[in-house]
Parts: structure tokens; C-alpha cells; sequence
């Protein structure tokens, strides 16, 4: 089977898991929601929110991406499924894109749901000259934040103290994408009197990272899970 | 999935083999030590295996069975000696083999929040396999009814186990390695699985199965051998079990 | 450059602190390691070492 | 190191107190040691305070080499991960060369760490500033620390390898996109903080005994971790055969 059918059939599986399962829905989601409204909590203070809401959704996103990798690899691991592809022969690279594929649409749901609660919660305005701008930012950084996220979680899911092990290693990771998003989101949103041409120059560093991490990963994945 | 409330009439057609290379002998180790976690499971064992052998492993616990299969399926990387499987060298490569083996271990590999006909599917899919072969195999495993839409979280240990068993036909592997089988399964499923594993070697795959169970095992194996400490002893047929 | 903002004889506890954390650093680490190497050179004797 | 033998002890006594000392070792160790008192001696008490930084300028001397050699200890280890990595070149040895390299690297990291923030907090009158370097220093003292981290994940020395060197290329990965975001994010970065022309020759020569120093003392700590991390893996390996031969006999018996 060729690298990109492996990937199709896995992220399709994992889909439909999510699909079947709902507990990013139903679990996930929430606790993202409830992250978002602690930050109002803590700040306290509306002009300042409105500010920093664009941080504030993307620090979201990685705490809740966290969970969402975790639970990932826990359905892999639960009944030795992860072995059993092992042993199938599914090629790594697809595994690992398929999977990637899977974490980005969920991240993707996660980051919209989350903008309009920054929308809602903290009154940040959305529209005109910045929507192109917007959508380019989310498609580049949840692409990166995917492989990042597919990559550690898989090299962390055999291993003991997986749950401690995975914030230490992804976290200072996806630095650059928390700042480079944060700040093309900000452009596109007009935060602070930004303007949306200052903004692409970040999703060029998004998309470098992106790549880099997805050439990397395709090419270490079977390494990395081969316990 | 057109079969998936009808049940095919003749499920003696339903074992289907991919021949492509035939090599023989099927397995050959030499003196293969492997390790794990700095413990030595397999401690110089050498075998070999043929072509449409259904090999019983037997041995207390902790005798390397286990990990003699997983060594097979190259999940065990081998530390000293040779093995040869499928004619590839282990010590080269782990992966090329693993296209060609399909393996039951003690945990089921299957995906909870799935039905059973998606995980049939969805492994089946790793091979290739075509919609009638993989209604074919959850039909040979007795699986084609209305367990078939149901989780795989919802069933009893058995159904599980026979899932995994339909899986394992849907890979229509070359070599299958069986860890313990029987354990979970009830006595139809048993029945089935004997029947499943003669008529895959007959249509040319070859089968390890390790197993305490060894009137029934032993009825069904062509061949016997005793593993202890890590290494591998012939044991002749109609010997003392 | 930025001028010091304290009077020397206030910055000197910042500099020996500097040095104290750093020769401390790198005593406690040595230390450690070579009660490491101590204890292993008793189970592997002279002649399995590659560098003797 | 430097500690005379007594005179009742005999040759063999010395080997096993000292397993991973040899000549060039203890030549290199008492030269760090010489480097390491005349650091102080220059550092503390012979060099003149800075016209503008005051008597803060001395910090430099231990801050400039700790982070010269962090550095170059990460970039030691990124050389052996890939020396292991690439397939003519493969051996354990480059591994364990990644691994004390990153050991001390992260301990000089953590030196330069503390002594860069007091030093900070004299000159600019507060402990941390959002400066590219600073930054990006401190990113890669985390993602090391998860390195060393990935390298007890335990398995065969090979996996051990295999895996710990993959991390080990990510995370040279990792340093320039952390280091470009963050200067990109805050442009208005603090100036280079030395080296700018002002020093006197005895500041000048101060700063060259510490950086000499350290790196005779980077060398030295990174020869003895790499002789033990070498002694463990042996102990390993001699477990494995003390264990196989147990093993057999317990399948003779059964």
C-alpha cells in the first residue's frame, strides 16, 4: 500500500472513532470553553482580554491539543492496536501522516469553536480585510501543530510517565507557532491597530515550520513508535 | 458492505492465502537471543519451520513462546544468532517481513469504539482486501450477523477474541502466529478456530500457535515443540504431552 | 551599553553569588559523576575498559 | 585529578578509585583546575571594574564561557547524533559522546542561565528580558532536559540510540525557529552586551582564561561522563550473559 492510501485509511479510522466516540466533542471541547472563560477569570478586565484574545485562543488550542494527542495515542495503546499495525507492515510515513491528517481537523474544529468564544467572551470583532489572512494563519499553524503534536505523541506513547513526558517535549516545540499565530491573528483581526499586511510574514515562518516538521516526521515516525 | 446481513453459505471458501513470494523453509532461526529489558527471552533458540506446518509451542509461562512469535513478527529485535523469516534476514530488516505476517497476541488490537465490521475492515484494509473478502472473513468467524454492527467495547471477551480471529483472516497472511488462541473463546469458537487454521495451511500458509491447552492444540498441530529457558527442544509426535 | 544602575559595593553579591552557583554547579556535578564512575569501575575491571 | 597518591596505596588501588582517569584526563583536569583558580584570581580580584558596568563586569567572565560552551556542547551532540544516525558511521560510541555532551551542556546551560539573569539584573536592573538569546538559551535548557529524558525511556542501547538522536536533530531543528520568532516578536532586543570594543587588556584576558578554562573543563567532564555511560552499557552487556546462561539452565532442568 502507497504512503498516502495508509494515511487515508487511518485518518479516516480515526475519524470515524471520533465519530463514533464524540469525546472530543463532548469532553475536549468543553474543557476548552472552560479554559477560555478561567482566562477572563484571571484577567479581569475587558479591554485587556480583548487585547490579548488572540494569545489567549491559541494558548487554548495547545493545552487542549495536549488532551486531544494523548487521547490519540490512547486508542492505539489500549489493546495493543499500535503493535498490531506495527506488525501489519502499515507503512510509518502513512501511519503518521493519516494521523496528522485526523489531529488537524479535530484542531481545526477545536480553534473555531474557540475563536467564537473569543468572539463572544471577550468582544473581538471578525470580518473584512483580514478573513484571508485569518483562514491562512489556521490552516498553516494547525498543520504544524498537528505534526508536532502526532510526532511526540507517538514517541511518547509507549513510553512510562507518558503523560508528564509529552507537555516536556512538545510544549517548547511549538513555541515559534504559538508566537507566529498569535501575532498573524492579531494582523488579521486588527488587535492593537495591526493591519493584516503585517501578518504574512508570520505565516511564512508557520508554513517553513510546517514543513519542516512534516518532512521530519514522515521520515522519523517508525523509528520513534518502534518500542 | 453488500453481505452484511447475510450469511455465506459455504464458509470453507473463506481462508484465502497472498502466496506471493513462496520461500521455504517459512522460518529458520539459529541461536537468536533477543532481549527485553535487559532479560534475555530468548536465550540461542533454533528452529525451523516448512511450509503448511501447523507448529504447537509449548512450555510453562515465561518459556519464551510469546516472545518467539513476536520475534517472528519482527516486533523483537534479534540481539545474537540468525533468523530468517520469510526470507528476510531479521537482523537487516524488521519491517519487510511484516507485510506478509499476521499475528494474534495476547491483547486483541482492536478499536473499542469501532463495530466489529469496521475493525475487520479497517485491517483488512491494510492488506488490500476487497469488500467479499472481508465479509468472508467475519462470516468464517461467525461474525456475520447482527454482532457484526455492533461496538467492539459492548461484546464479551469471546466476541473479541473472535473479531480479532476475523481480522487475522482478513490479513490472509502467509505466516500466522497464534499467542494463546483459545483462551476467551467458547466451544463453537473453538471449532471454528481449529477449523479456520487447518484450512489455512491447506491452502498453503503456515501456523504457530503457542497454546496451554494441549489436547486440543496438540490434536490440531502437525508438529510439536517444548520451549524452556529460552531455547527450543523437538518433541516427537505421539510423545508424552 | 546601559550604565550599572547599583553602586559597586552592591553588585558585589550578585557577582559572588555568579561564581559560588557556578564552581558549586560544577563541583556537585563532578562530584556525582565520578562516585558514579567509582562505583561501575568495581564491576568492570581494567583490562574491559577501552581506554586503559 | 590533581590529588597526589598516597604513598602506602598501590597502582591498583589508584585504577579502581579513579576508573575513568587516565593520563590525558588528569593532565586535562589539573589544567582546568589551574584555569579554574586563575579565573578567579583574574576574574575576582586582578581585573579593573568597568568604567559603566562597575564591578557586575566580572560576571561576565564565568556568563560569556558557560554559554559559549552550552552551545557548543549542543552542537557536539547534534554532530553525534547524526555521526550515529548515518548508517557507515553507526556506533554506540557516537551515542554516548551525544549524551554526556548533553549532560554537561545542560548543566553549563543552567550556569549560564543564573549567572546571565544576576548579571542582568545589575546592568539592566531587572533578572529577565524578552531578548532573542535569552530566549531561545532558555528553550533549548528545556527541550534538552526533555532530551535527557527521551535517553532513559530505556530499551536495547540501539533504540536507545535511535530515538534519543532523531530528538536530538529535532531539537537543532528547533533552535533557529525559536530564535527568529522570538527576535521577529521583539525586535527592540537588548544590545550585545560584550565584546563591543570597550574592554580593557585585562578584561580582555580575563574573559580568554575563563573561556580556555571551561572548555578544558567541558572536555574533561564530557571524557569522564562518556567512560561511564561506556562502563554501564558494558555492565549491561555482561548482565545479559550472566542472565543467558541462567536462562539456559532453566530450560535444561525443565
Amino acid at each position: 500500500m502507497t504512503t498516502w492510501r495508509v494515511a487515508r485509511l487511518v485518518a479516516a479510522k480515526d475519524l470515524r472513532i471520533e465519530a463514533r466516540s464524540r469525546v472530543v466533542v463532548n469532553q475536549v471541547l468543553p474543557f476548552s470553553l472552560l479554559v477560555m472563560v478561567l482566562f477572563a477569570f484571571a484577567l479581569d478586565n475587558d479591554t485587556v482580554l480583548t487585547r490579548v484574545a488572540p494569545g489567549l485562543v491559541w494558548l487554548a488550542t495547545l493545552f487542549s491539543m495536549l488532551v486531544l494527542v494523548q487521547r490519540a495515542f490512547a486508542v492505539e495503546t489500549a489493546d495493543g492496536a499500535l503493535d498490531a499495525l506495527t506488525v501489519a507492515g502499515v507503512r510509518p510515513s502513512g501511519l503518521f501522516l493519516g494521523k496528522a491528517m485526523a489531529m488537524a481537523v479535530q484542531l481545526v474544529v477545536l480553534e473555531v469553536v474557540l475563536l467564537f468564544a473569543a468572539i463572544v467572551l471577550y468582544k473581538v470583532d471578525v470580518g473584512g480585510a483580514g478573513i484571508v489572512l485569518l483562514v491562512t494563519t489556521f490552516v498553516a499553524a494547525t498543520t504544524g501543530l498537528a505534526f508536532v503534536g502526532t510526532l511526540y505523541g507517538g514517541l511518547a506513547s509507549g513510553a512510562k510517565g507518558r503523560e508528564t513526558l509529552l507537555p516536556l517535549l512538545m510544549l517548547p516545540v511549538v513555541a515559534p507557532v504559538l508566537i507566529g499565530a498569535t501575532r498573524a491573528t492579531e494582523a488579521a483581526l486588527g488587535t492593537n491597530g495591526a493591519s493584516p499586511s503585517e501578518g504574512w510574514p508570520w505565516i511564512g515562518l508557520l508554513v517553513l515550520f510546517a514543513a519542516l516538521f512534516g518532512a521530519g516526521g514522515t521520515l522519523a515516525f517508525g523509528t520513534l513508535i518502534d518500542a | 458492505m453488500s453481505h452484511r446481513n447475510g450469511r455465506i453459505a459455504n464458509p470453507a471458501i473463506s481462508v484465502a492465502i497472498r502466496m506471493e513470494p513462496v520461500v521455504e523453509p517459512v522460518v529458520q532461526l539459529t541461536g537468536v537471543v533477543a532481549v527485553v529489558g535487559g532479560f534475555p527471552v530468548l536465550a540461542g533458540a533454533d528452529l525451523t519451520v516448512h511450509r503448511g506446518e501447523i507448529l504447537l509451542l509449548r512450555g510453562p509461562n515465561g518459556a519464551g513462546k510469546t516472545s518467539l512469535l513476536r520475534l517472528c513478527a519482527g516486533l523483537l529485535p534479534v540481539e545474537r544468532g540468525v533468523a530468517t523469516v520469510l526470507g528476510h534476514d531479521l537482523s537487516v530488516s524488521r519491517t519487510a517481513v511484516r507485510a506478509f505476517v499476521g499475528m494474534l497476541g495476547h491483547s486483541n488490537g482492536l478499536y473499542a469504539d469501532l463495530t466489529v465490521t469496521d475493525n475487520v475492515r479497517f485491517w483488512g484494509a491494510t492488506v488490500g482486501a476487497t469488500d467479499d473478502e472481508i465479509a468472508a472473513s467475519l462470516a468464517r468467524m461467525g461474525l456475520a450477523n447482527r454482532l457484526a454492527d455492533v461496538p467492539v467495547s459492548r461484546l464479551s471477551a469471546g466476541q473479541r477474541r473472535r473479531t480479532a480471529l476475523a481480522c487475522l483472516v482478513a490479513r490472509r497472511a502467509q505466516l500466522w502466529l497464534l499467542d494463546e488462541p483459545h483462551a476467551g473463546l467458547d466451544a463453537a469458537g473453538r471449532d471454528e478456530l481449529d477449523a479456520t487454521l487447518r484450512e489455512a495451511a491447506a491452502a498453503g500458509a503456515t501456523v504457530m500457535v503457542a497454546s496451554h491447552e494441549l489436547e486440543r492444540a496438540g490434536a490440531l498441530a502437525t508438529r510439536v515443540v517444548e520451549l524452556g529457558g529460552g531455547l527450543v527442544r523437538e518433541v516427537p509426535m505421539g510423545g508424552p504431552a | 551599553m546601559i550604565s550599572a544602575i547599583m553602586s559597586n559595593s552592591q553588585q558585589w553579591p550578585y557577582v559572588i553569588i555568579s561564581y559560588v552557583v557556578t564552581l558549586g554547579g560544577v563541583g556537585l556535578y563532578t562530584w556525582r559523576m565520578l562516585a558514579k564512575a567509582r562505583k561501575l569501575g568495581k564491576q568492570v575491571p581494567p583490562e574491559e575498559r577501552p581506554w586503559t | 585529578m590533581t590529588t597526589p597518591t598516597a604513598p602506602n596505596a598501590t597502582p591498583n588501588d589508584t585504577v579502581d578509585r579513579r576508573p575513568t582517569s587516565t593520563r590525558f584526563t588528569r593532565a586535562l583536569g589539573f589544567s582546568a583546575l589551574i584555569g579554574i583558580v586563575w579565573l578567579v584570581v583574574f576574574g575576582l580580584f586582578l581585573s579593573p571594574n568597568d568604567l559603566e558596568q562597575g564591578v557586575s563586569v566580572r560576571n561576565m567572565y564565568i556568563h560569556v564561557p558557560s554559554a559559549w560552551l552550552a552551545y557548543l556542547a549542543f552542537i557536539v551532540t547534534g554532530i553525534a547524533s547524526a555521526g550515529y544516525l548515518f548508517k557507515r558511521t553507526r556506533s554506540l560510541q557516537w551515542d554516548r559522546i551525544a549524551g554526556a555532551s548533553a549532560e554537561v551542556g545542560v548543566l553549563f546551560m543552567g550556569i549560564a542561565l543564573v549567572t546571565g539573569s544576576l548579571w542582568g539584573r545589575v546592568t539592566w536592573g531587572k533578572y529577565w528580558t524578552w531578548d532573542s538569546r535569552l530566549t531561545t538559551t532558555a528553550f533549548l535548557f528545556i527541550t534538552y532536559i526533555g532530551y535527557l529524558a527521551v535517553r532513559d525511556l530505556g530499551g536495547s542501547h540501539h533504540q536507545r540510540a535511535r530515538r534519543s538522536a532523531i530528538i536530538a536533530l529535532f531539537a537543532v531543528l528547533e533552535v533557529p525557529l525559536v530564535h527568529f520568532s522570538v527576535k521577529w516578536w521583539r525586535p527592540l532586543h537588548q544590545q550585545e552586551s560584550v565584546a563591543d570594543g570597550k574592554l580593557s587588556g585585562l578584561m580582555l584576558f580575563s574573559l580568554f582564561v575563563g573561556i580556555v578554562a571551561f572548555t578544558l573543563l567541558y572536555v574533561w567532564m564530557v571524557l569522564h561522563r562518556l567512560r561511564t555511560l561506556t562502563m554501564q552499557d558494558i555492565v549491561d552487556d555482561r548482565g545479559l550473559d550472566v542472565a543467558l546462561a541462567e536462562r539456559r539452565a532453566e530450560g535444561i532442568v525443565s
